[in-house]
């Protein structure tokens, strides 16, 4: 593993940075070893992305020094970072669409002779690096734009491994990928770090810390609570306290079921789109939660993609309420009741640019209006009751929406449809990159909503999360429905053993 | 460069403010009073509107008592109507006017009179005659009647002749009128136009055009080509294509063309002039008008409302006479 | 595009006022605006200044800042709708060639002998439904058939002019309908009607992107076309109707144009593409679209039309004018950056 | 009559990546543009059958086919540059100017007699490094200016050709350099120099943007300028160096042009950048950055010249021209998508 009394790879002393007025670093120190799994933890807006991306020549600071290896460095572009040996997994997957898996892997640091690229080479490497990762199905021509979430993820990571590295910092990589794949991330971890490697490792994911962190690193509003505890010796209250401030107990609110009289609310039948998925049929009734879990790429998204309009089904048929739904129209479902909070929030959930409150009131700004003129007072003070009642950081519904942080963004897809009053709600990856304060907000939210009487679909990659929120699930594998079941007939085993012997069959 | 004078009607000025001086006929190179004048012309987006505007302002270099003052070239109408009423509102003393659209700043042009800033038309003719004091104008029809003439002249009863038309921008009053006389010309020998293509008066334009007309036309006897400015085009084209079994009548009257005719080895024989000299004439003009004088060879004691340039073949023969007043396109 | 944090900084949409601004929605869009605005204003002030020393009375008189708005009602008009469709992420080449076409037909032979038996407003609604008729074809081929805007628009931009050279056969058309003459050409309380017409038109584009529905959608649409269409906006047609609006807009910039010149030809409008689109976008307007501001518009139009009337005042050489014209583009834009991005970040209060 | 358009068809034959191809980069890579083109070999195709039928003979001759070719390739070579431009998510706006300034510096009086004294290629040179230093100047107000590249360009468009016309005093400058001309106008195995050049532009464009690092980061920063700076790409620098090769291109186009027209005039080039960009795009560029196709600009390109020709040929007005010529850009942009889409998606196996 390390060595406790080694030089630090990097140290980081009082780090501070700030953005157009607004401090977001005020003081952050950090050692980390070579050999190590570094976790580095905090609440959505602590400041992780930020910390990181000064390590990474994306940010300068404003103060604070950064030593490598003993050394002063400044990095001001990330060819400098990379160039030291940091290597880094952005929490935004930032990998170019339109290039192939290997394209993306080696760019900026091409398999070239003169300039001339060697591409059987570098598909012969991509090929190799990929089956590291246990991922030899993924072609090394296939354009990324084509890929699920999670294989971004995957050439994400396997970018990192591609250069000669010393550190890699991976900012919530987990948050994408399905149990499974967690495990295979883990195990590649472990490879690196017994290579010397160092790994800065951050998720709000507190068993995952457990499980492969050596060290952790608490941040509280950009200033470090605590560096370098051992987490072997770190309780997980301790943690938690650390990072919010207060105690968080039940993660998971009591469950509510449906009264056995309530009316179905949403009604799919023989629901089919070829080439994605067969057969799905279920129903929900008022106040009932429904989880989908799978594996990722199972094409649970497709299937709430098609309920929702975004996609135009070959067969079958949704009721809302008992009224048939035109297929294929996303107003035409919005307007039945159907909210969709989509998986990518960045891309399809929000405008970046716009304040806090527009992107609340995205689906219902027409209401706050007479004859097209709308009352912009009436509108920001909807959007706010809600930013109050979710405790959005920070609480200011004018804030753009880019500057929030990851899991704050996420609770503005959330409260787009609670101002909607939508009866049916149908959330992909509701909780991803979400820390676990909010984390249980929104679970409390989810419920909450529940309990009003919205039929909700949760898709989640966390099985736990399926099985810990809903009250009826479906295992999806490869666009078919496994089981339709009880969460308390099952454990995250039973689901995975499910799907091992779908496939097979 | 005034080849003749066709003199229109009298004005029926009303007089008011601008009494006739009986200006000495010797006086009008004098210095008078400095008169400011304003110009507005096209954009000089090809070679013929670019020596306009040099004319010009060598006119107004060579008149000490003449301040000019020029606007941004434009082809936008609206644009020309607002630098007029700048004029007006900074009352020059008078205006010179070559419009993109004639029509469209006939109204402009009729406000400045009326504020007693007289006009000076230059090329493309107003819609209303009261609009401008005096106008002076190639004279397009005449060109092309000119074209077709020499052509008839040389392929004279020779009714299956193929001729070729190379015009300038379509869309241009001027260039329709070209065509109209050309075609009329032709008629009256019993031939006329087989291809016809329009150029866009550049010298660009003028090679594709011509390179893609002689690939479809395998045979020609005589071509027109409007311009001699996209006239240098025309003639890289036919170079290259390495023809030569036709004659060439080009129009406008460059230096350059004229060059051409001299040296007796290209299929350019001949070119029908269309001065390049009018606002230069325009500016001239506007002072004897601003300054109450007459033209001197004129026993008028006013200078005419309306001056169509004559629009004379040049040839070999004569081409000495004109290549020293000619433009360099 | 650039650093991620100048981003952030860049100006959104509440005032730099506290929550007692909030409260007044024209104060409160006004300061936005403005403050987005101030190095536009700045420039403008400068060429203002400019204009006075160098040619002193004859440039700052009441009859030459006429005629500066005269000059910049009509594109101005045009550039109004040109910069709904830029904030929507889209772009319209067309509107030159539409507003020539719509001065042809509503100056046809015909139409005006209608417009003499019944009413001058005939020609007026002519050239309006052209320009909107052409606006709904752009915007259905654009939103229903997928082509990309600047090439849908493009092919109109040479279409339209074509059709217009067929329909007048390439001549002009003298409009002789007095009472449309005397209106157009008119004025009201001392300013032109023409200037008035863009006055309002500024006005109702203002309203209409900062405090309607309509405007909202655009916005969105231009921010993130796939959140929108996600949250139930119906992206195509409301792109169509924005493509109408730009069309409709240059066919109200046809009728003045008909006024301004008495005369239809296919020939008007000719490069008024480009003006608009410089202009919205010196403005401020984000060319990717997602941020517009018909004031940034109007003043980037305005210094544009005090800068070509400034020139003519000073007599400079065309080809300078040209070079330095080149210069304050690039200038005006700077200027509008460093004033945008210096502006204290909106926190609310 | 034989099918002109099989030599071009040819490689499209290649199946779209299938596994045997994967393995021959050079086969796999044109079959990829290929097939992503077949839209537009398709509507080349169906031109080359409208001429064929319609002018018999005339149309297709080698002749013909030459007169094609030598009038494609000046903007041929413009849209190489501007594809590279475009690919990287900008725009340039300035290329056709450029070229003016370039064929007008490039035919001074001082130049042709140092050209004379010297070698011809000093002639190229000047014209080269004009095109390059403007392309400079245009990528570092871009790159570190910050200024949107429509704007920025827009402004060069203007002044460059300010500046063309106050060195060339607005009058034609004839090339008198014997050498100069004998080359640019010559032939070389039956096939004019000017076609060579284009040929050449186009092969070294392929390779430059699908073989080299240089090719797949300008893709790159297209598709995602932020995740390229985050890869260690030095963006800024790399788009300076797209503009300078834009500009550099036209300054081959403004050597062509001088060989072609023996002229250098500042008003060449006009309204060429609209031209060149509605090729590329039609060619299957995406405007918006990220997916490049030079195979497709010069099927974009020839489509336009083959348009042309076939007008001529045909005798048509202008006007119609105009209109038809619309109608093409449209249907090819809806060919192309059509067959883009059709295409197997390749995600692998
Ligand atoms: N470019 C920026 N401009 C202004 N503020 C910013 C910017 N980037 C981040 N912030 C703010 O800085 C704070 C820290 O954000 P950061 O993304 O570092 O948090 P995080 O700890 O990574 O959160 P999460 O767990 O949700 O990813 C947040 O309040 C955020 O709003
Ligand atoms: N083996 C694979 N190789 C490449 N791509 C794959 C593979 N499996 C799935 N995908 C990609 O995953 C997408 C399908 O994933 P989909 O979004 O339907 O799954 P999901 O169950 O909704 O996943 P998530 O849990 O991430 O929401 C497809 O678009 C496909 O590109
Ligand atoms: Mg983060
Ligand atoms: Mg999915």
């Amino acid at each position: 593993m390390f060595d406790e009394d080694q030089l630090p790879l990097l140290e980081v002393r009082g780090l501070s940075k700030q953005f157009g007025g607004v401090q977001v670093l005020k003081g952050v120190d950090l050692q980390v070893r070579s050999g190590e799994v570094h976790c580095v933890m905090g609440q959505n807006g602590a400041g992780k992305s930020t910390l990181i991306k000064t390590l990474s020549g994306v940010y300068e600071p404003d103060g604070g020094v950064i030593l490598w290896e003993g050394q002063e460095v400044s990095l001001p572009h990330p060819t400098e970072a990379l160039g030291l040996g940091i290597a880094t997994m952005y929490q935004e997957l930032d990998v170019v669409d339109g290039l192939t898996v290997t394209e993306n892997i080696f760019l900026g640091h091409e398999n070239a002779s003169g300039g001339i690229l060697r591409v059987r080479e570098a598909n012969a490497l991509t090929r190799e690096l990929l089956k590291r990762l246990g991922h030899s199905r993924l072609s090394p021509s296939a354009e990324v734009g084509s890929l699920s979430a999670a294989n971004k993820q995957i050439v994400s990571l396997a970018r990192a491994l591609s250069r000669d590295t010393k550190l890699i910092i991976m900012d919530e990589p987990s948050a994408i990928l399905d149990s499974g794949e967690v495990a295979n991330l883990f195990r590649v971890i472990r490879e690196l770090t017994a290579q010397g490697i160092a790994v800065v490792y951050i998720s709000h994911r507190l068993e995952e810390i457990r499980q492969i962190g050596d060290r952790i690193s608490v941040l509280k509003d950009g200033k470090s609570t605590a560096s370098g505890l051992q987490v072997a010796e770190t309780s997980r209250s301790e943690l938690v306290r650390l990072m919010t401030g207060r105690d968080v107990e039940n993660v998971f609110p009591p469950r509510h079921p449906p009264s056995p009289d309530a009316p179905v609310v949403l009604d799919v039948e023989d629901l089919e789109l070829q080439g994605e998925f067969r057969k799905v049929s279920f129903h929900i009734k008022a106040g009932e939660i429904l989880g989908f879990a799978g594996l990722v790429g199972s094409k649970r998204s497709e299937i709430l993609e098609t309920i929702c309009g975004v996609r135009k089904p070959t067969s079958g048929r949704i009721s809302v309420n008992g009224k048939r739904l035109r297929p294929g129209s996303v107003p035409a479902a919005v307007k039945a009741g159907i909210g969709l909070s989509p998986e990518e929030r960045k891309s399809q959930g929000l405008i970046l640019d716009e304040p806090v409150f527009k992107n609340v009131t995205l689906s219902t700004f027409e209401r706050f209006a007479r004859g097209g003129y709308l009352n912009e007072k009436a509108e920001r003070d909807a959007a706010r009751d809600q930013i109050t009642a979710l405790e959005l950081r920070p609480a200011d519904p004018d804030r753009p929406t880019r500057t929030l942080s990851g899991g704050n963004q996420q609770k503005i897809l959330l409260a787009r449809w609670v101002v909607h009053g939508t009866p049916v709600l149908l959330l992909d990856e509701p909780t991803r990159g979400v820390d676990v304060g909010a984390r249980a907000e929104i679970y409390t939210l989810i419920r909450r909503l529940a309990a009003d009487g919205a039929a909700i679909i949760v898709v989640s990659s966390e099985i736990e999360e399926v099985l810990g929120l809903a009250d009826k699930v479906l295992v999806i594998d490869d666009g078919n429905v496994l089981v339709e079941t009880n969460p308390s007939d099952i454990d995250e085993h039973g689901v995975l053993d499910l799907i091992m012997k779908g496939s097979a069959a | 460069a005034v080849g003749a004078l066709v003199t229109g009607c009298t004005p029926g000025d009303e007089g008011g403010d601008s009494q006739p001086t009986n200006a000495s006929v010797e006086g009008n190179e004098a210095e008078g009073d400095t008169v400011v004048i304003g110009f507005s012309g096209p954009a000089a987006d090809h070679g013929w509107l670019g020596a306009i505007n040099s004319a010009a302002l060598a006119a107004a270099e060579d008149l000490p008592d003449v301040e000019l003052r020029v606007a941004e070239g434009t082809n936008d109408a609206n644009l020309q109507i607002s630098q007029v009423e700048q004029f007006i509102n900074d009352g020059v003393d008078a205006i010179v006017l070559l419009p993109t659209d004639g029509a469209a700043l006939t109204q402009v042009a009729t406000q400045a009179t009326e504020a007693g800033i007289p006009v000076i038309n230059v090329d493309r003719e107003f819609s209303s005659p009261s609009a401008a004091r005096a106008t002076v104008l190639g004279d397009n029809y005449g060109m092309g009647v000119s074209a077709g003439n020499y052509i008839c002249e040389k392929l004279g009863g020779n009714n299956d002749a193929v001729v070729a038309e190379i015009a300038g921008v379509d869309s241009l009053p001027l260039t329709q009128d070209r065509s109209r006389g050309f075609a009329d010309a032709l008629e009256s020998c019993g031939l006329d136009v087989d291809n016809r293509v329009a150029a866009d008066f550049t010298i660009a334009g003028g090679e594709a055009t011509t390179s893609q007309l002689l690939s479809a036309a395998p045979k020609i006897d005589a071509i027109w080509n409007h311009d001699d400015d996209q006239g240098i085009g025309v003639l890289a084209a036919i170079d290259n294509a390495g023809r030569d079994e036709f004659f060439m009548v080009g129009g406008a009257g460059s230096a350059n063309a004229m060059r051409e005719i001299q040296s007796g080895e290209s299929v350019l024989e001949a070119t029908v002039i269309y001065p390049s000299t009018q606002a230069a004439d325009g500016i001239r003009l506007a002072r004897l008008i601003a300054q109450d004088k007459a033209m001197s060879d004129l026993v008028e004691v006013e200078v005419p409302k309306r001056i169509v340039l004559n629009a004379p073949v040049v040839t070999q023969e004569n081409v000495e006479q004109y290549l020293p007043t000619a433009f360099e396109s | 595009m650039s650093e991620p944090n100048t981003t952030v900084a860049d100006p959104t949409n509440t005032p730099p006022g506290g929550s007692g601004a909030r409260n007044n929605p024209v104060k409160n869009a006004l300061g936005g605006s403005a403050g987005r605005s101030l190095g536009l204003v700045l420039a403008l002030g400068l060429l203002f200044a400019v204009g006075a020393i160098t040619s002193g009375d004859r440039f700052l008189n009441v009859e030459n800042l006429l005629t500066i708005l005269r000059y910049a009602s009509i594109i101005g008009v045009i550039s109004i709708g040109v910069t709904f469709v830029i904030t929507a992420g889209g772009i319209d080449l067309s509107v030159g060639s539409v507003m020539g076409l719509a001065t042809v037909v509503a100056s046809l032979t015909s139409i005006q002998l209608a417009a003499t038996q019944s009413s001058w407003l005939l020609m007026v609604l002519v050239a309006l439904a052209v320009g909107a008729g052409v606006g709904l074809l752009n915007g259905v081929v654009i939103a229903y058939g997928n082509v990309v805007a600047f090439i849908a628009t493009l092919a109109t931009l040479v279409g339209a002019r074509g059709l217009a050279e067929l329909i007048s056969g390439r001549s002009t058309q003298i409009v002789t309908n007095r009472d449309f003459l005397k209106v157009m050409r008119g004025e009201f309380l001392g300013i032109p009607v023409l200037v008035w017409i863009f006055i309002l038109a500024a006005a109702v584009g203002w309203f209409l992107l900062n405090r309607t529905t309509f405007g909202r959608r655009t916005v969105a649409i231009g921010g993130n076309r796939e959140a929108s269409r996600l949250a139930g906006i119906k992206v195509k047609r409301h792109l169509v109707a924005l493509y109408v609006l730009s069309g409709f807009s240059a066919g109200i910039a046809a009728v003045m144009m008909l006024g301004r010149t008495t005369a239809g030809t296919s020939t008007h409008g000719l490069l008024y593409e480009l003006d608009a689109i410089a202009a919205v976008v010196v403005g401020g307007t984000l060319l990717a679209g997602g941020r517009g501001t018909i004031m940034g518009t109007v003043l980037g139009v305005l210094i544009f039309a005090t800068l070509t009337n400034i020139f003519t005042q000073n007599n400079l050489d065309t080809s300078v004018q040209a070079i330095v014209k080149g210069m304050i583009i690039v200038v005006a834009v700077l200027l509008q950056q460093r004033f945008a991005s210096a502006r204290p970040s909106k926190r609310g209060g």
